[in-house]
């Protein structure tokens, strides 16, 4: 993939649900390959609405989005899940299989891809390692805590090592310790190249990781690292961070 | 890894918990009930072809020609001797007639027991003699030709072709046999709606699961083939047991049929290749399923977007 | 306050939306369909009990007697009508004896008509006589005594009784109506079991709004009452368009059976109190369907403590 | 109700779901009516369990629970819906039912103990404005976003006017200012007598509101407020906070 290249790029976009208002108009930026994003903005500004376009569960009511460089409204339906495998979610309300155990779970993204079922669950159970739930891999989500269920959704996002990773609060139901160490994976990962968008209300996260912001206001998005062109490192990032 | 990859499809795939949905218990009932209601319309349908091609057989090729006692008196007997043996003279060789047989009185007390009684058999009555006729398949016989020459000829003489009461009761099981067969039809076409229901109870109830596989990049084919699988499961469960159940219910009614006295209806008793029509349904029906299954599915997936 | 609460309960009610599951539409389709086949077997089993009444009552009360013509000659008319009118002599006001009626020759033509041809009327073939002798009802007069007597008395007499070609279909009608009887019997207790399995499925698909239910403090009767309230209506719908369905394609048939040449079979029409059972077996399954329903779910809310 | 008595007794109880391991052991404490208190510990220390426990949704595995000072082992089953009402329960999950709208879904426990249709919807409408979803009043659950369903939630959790209010995590999706909001609607209703508990990692709230905390560590419970008699107002709190 073209490291120079937007991974997103929002041309004049506005989304809105049925007949409903406006939940933003004229939605214009980009996020380069490789970057690292905070989205923040009040409850009901229309983060997990931003997110939904980006993994293509809804199309904007008008306006361009490019995924990748394609243009999403010209992707064929059944090239639409060649490009989602790109894309790793955390969705706000986890969206765990519930008879499916924390391993499985976690390994959907790979089984769907058709991969090698050997290697699979080695590969999971470390991830799982990785977040704390060495004790919960065989645990159906119904038997986990809440923040044992979000741990458990972060992995599943992560386990195909995305071209881009979205984050909807991925902390909303953990303490500070794992929120941390959730933010130092999510931070590993974007060195070795993936792009992440984290949208959040936790201002403890937002003071400590310094990495520039999309922050939504009125409908429409500020980017705070656009300025420096994009930089992808947290140590450039606190340079953007003091500039916001 | 290709072939791991199918593999992976055609075996694993249960990422849809469509086995702990109720209405998967409720399919395998409801399609061993179709398929019992079907083998039993169907075995009706073609038990009943048997018994009214028994009868046609039994009878279509066949005359009773009835010579009736003339008088009373000593050479009664003598008198209807000679006409009987006129009757077989005039009888044997004609073309279209295969055998001329005069039965024994014995059998003839016997063939009119229900209307004379036993105590026919002992008695003084002079009892008509009858002649049984069996034609040649196909001759087409002038019968009403016949009757007529036969009775210038011997006076007395009735020739019975059982034609009246052939045709009612080849109409009656002809109308079962119909109802029987549409029936059957019906019961394939409500199986069908069936399966198309329950799939899509299915894709409801699973929207939230159906919709995540899509996002982590779920093609088509992959959870539609979740639907197929176990649409096929289900219907081939339930189409072997009512398959089963039908099959012990026909062989009971067999064994029935046999010891009690419905002797003029011909023993309910399958031929071996009726038996093979009646194995096809439920895997007919599996098929059906597996296929609409599929067909739904993947009609419900495109139309989501 | 309590009147509120009691309007709330038993017309409001819609926390859980059973009316969106799929199984719904399944369930009136189902209950349609089983009304459907319900209504055939049922009106089948009524028609054929009245075919089999009709050819009771048209032949149980009746004798034919058949006088044979004995011999060629100017004089065989003569001897012919002599005996016939020793015959009627002999039946007239015997006990058990109603009424005795000679046939009118172009009478007996037509009857014989099946058996002789067309021809036959013209020809010079002589005829038998028929002597249509109708019976008191319950007269429990003996036949085959009767038969020997007047044989007896008047050589070349036979009496037939229709027994054994009766008895053949009666067996035959009695033996499909037992069948769609339990059919009948098979279809409401597979309606019930749909019931039961449909509840169990809305029980399960909505498991998590229950226990919802139950942790904000709401009793098991407000549960059940919209799972009850839910199978009635569609219970209802699908019997009702179950049984119109049923309806149409009987007065078709009827029409039909009219229309054709089934002249033997008596015409399939129902009567008024035929059609009011019909009509009973909606009703008949949306009760089945509501206790079923209630009886499940209480059933199963109290094992979940 | 007796203002002095315990509204919730913990005696000895212990808990393991199926044949696992206990989430805690021996746990014995009070909550007196009136009281507010933080529960906090970490991610699976049990904090949802606990509170399952007094929202009658699980049986202890040995030991006495006392809700309302009756013994819950021996509750009759029919009489358990007119116990439960008495308790309004902030889910960690939300739990609203998906195809009622906003109002329907917080009208739900007011529905079924029989209340008058007519005054109910005015009352629950002004709930909704209070905790700021005026617009939202008529959206299905799946309409709002994950800080708008948590508010949704906290409405049907309060308009029953509970003697007992239990919240699971109820500020994990909503910012700051929100928060604190639901925290002063929270202290209202205390005030008027209601017993509030509410589990929370958010440190910036509990740092705010100094509530004395029931503490789970290691499987057992720690009452910071229990040594000072459970004062009820946050001026008492405050000393409390200090204690612990
Ligand atoms: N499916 C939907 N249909 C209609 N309106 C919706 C839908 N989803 C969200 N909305 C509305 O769009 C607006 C933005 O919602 P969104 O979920 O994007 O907010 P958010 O920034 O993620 O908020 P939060 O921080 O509370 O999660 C809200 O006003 C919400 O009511
Ligand atoms: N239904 C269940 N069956 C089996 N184990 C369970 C169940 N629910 C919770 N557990 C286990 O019990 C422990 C405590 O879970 P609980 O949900 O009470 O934690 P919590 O303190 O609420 O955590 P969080 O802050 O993440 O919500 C965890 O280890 C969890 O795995
Ligand atoms: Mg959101
Ligand atoms: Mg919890």
């Amino acid at each position: 993939m073209d490291r120079k290249k937007d991974v997103v790029r929002f041309q004049n976009v506005g989304m809105r649900y049925g007949l409903g208002p406006e939940v933003f108009h004229d939605m214009s930026f980009g996020v380069k390959a490789g970057s690292f994003r905070f989205l923040v903005g009040p409850s009901g500004a229309g983060k997990s609405t931003l997110l939904k376009l980006m993994y293509l569960a809804h199309r904007p009511s008008r306006g361009l989005i490019h995924m990748f460089g394609h243009d999403t409204a010209t992707v064929a339906r059944k090239d639409m899940p060649a490009m989602r495998r790109r894309i790793g979610v955390v969705f706000q309300d986890f969206r765990l299989i519930d008879h499916l155990s924390a391993l499985d779970n976690v390994a959907l993204p790979l089984r769907v891809a058709g991969a090698n079922e050997e290697q699979l669950s080695d590969h999971v159970a470390e991830l799982l390692r990785w977040v704390g739930l060495e004790n919960e891999i065989h645990s159906l989500p119904s038997r986990l805590s809440g923040g044992q269920q979000q741990r458990v959704a972060i992995a599943r996002a992560v386990i195909g090592r995305p071209d881009l990773l979205l984050a909807d609060e991925p902390t909303g139901n953990v303490d500070n310790t794992i929120a941390m160490r959730i933010l130092y994976l999510l931070e590993e990962l974007n060195k070795i190249g993936t792009t992440v968008i984290i949208a959040t209300h936790n201002e403890a996260l937002i003071s400590r990781f310094k990495f520039p912001q999309l922050r939504i206001e009125d409908g429409r998005v500020i980017d705070t690292g656009a300025e420096t062109g994009a930089p992808a490192s947290r140590t450039t990032n606190e340079a953007a961070g003091r500039g916001s | 890894m290709k072939g791991s990859r199918f593999r992976k499809l055609f075996l694993a795939g249960r990422d849809l918990p469509l086995g702990r949905d109720a209405s998967s218990r409720f399919l395998v009932w409801i399609i061993g009930f179709m398929v019992i209601l079907g083998s039993l319309s169907l075995a009706s349908a073609m038990l009943l072809s048997d018994v009214g091609q028994g009868w046609r057989d039994e009878l279509a090729g066949k005359l009773t020609v009835q010579i009736m006692p003339e008088a009373d008196g000593e050479d009664a007997a003598t008198t209807l001797d000679l006409r009987v043996r006129m009757a077989e003279q005039f009888l044997v060789g004609r073309p279209g007639i295969a055998r001329v047989e005069t039965l024994a009185d014995s059998r003839i007390a016997m063939l009119l027991e229900p209307w004379l009684g036993p105590q026919s058999r002992e008695d003084a009555l002079p009892m008509p003699k009858l002649i049984d006729v069996q034609l040649e398949p196909g001759s087409g016989i002038d019968i009403p030709d016949l009757t007529r020459r036969l009775a210038e000829l011997i006076p007395g003489s009735a020739i019975d072709d059982h034609g009246v009461w052939l045709t009612r009761l080849l109409t009656l099981t002809g109308a079962v046999e119909t109802t029987a067969l549409s029936i059957l039809g019906l019961i394939l076409l409500a199986a069908t709606a069936t399966v198309v229901f329950t799939t899509r109870a299915g894709l409801a109830i699973h929207d939230k699961e159906i919709e995540l596989l899509h996002l982590v990049g779920a093609e088509d084919h992959y959870i539609a083939h979740q639907f197929q699988a176990h649409a096929l499961t289900l219907s081939f469960k339930g189409g072997i047991a009512g398959s089963l159940v039908a099959a012990v219910a026909l062989t009971a009614l067999g064994f029935i049929g046999q010891g009690s006295a419905i002797g003029m209806i011909p023993p309910i008793t399958l031929s071996v290749s009726q038996w093979l029509v009646l194995a096809l349904l439920p895997l007919a029906t599996s098929l059906i399923a597996t296929l609409t299954a599929r067909l739904t599915v993947m009609r419900s997936l495109a139309r989501m977007s």
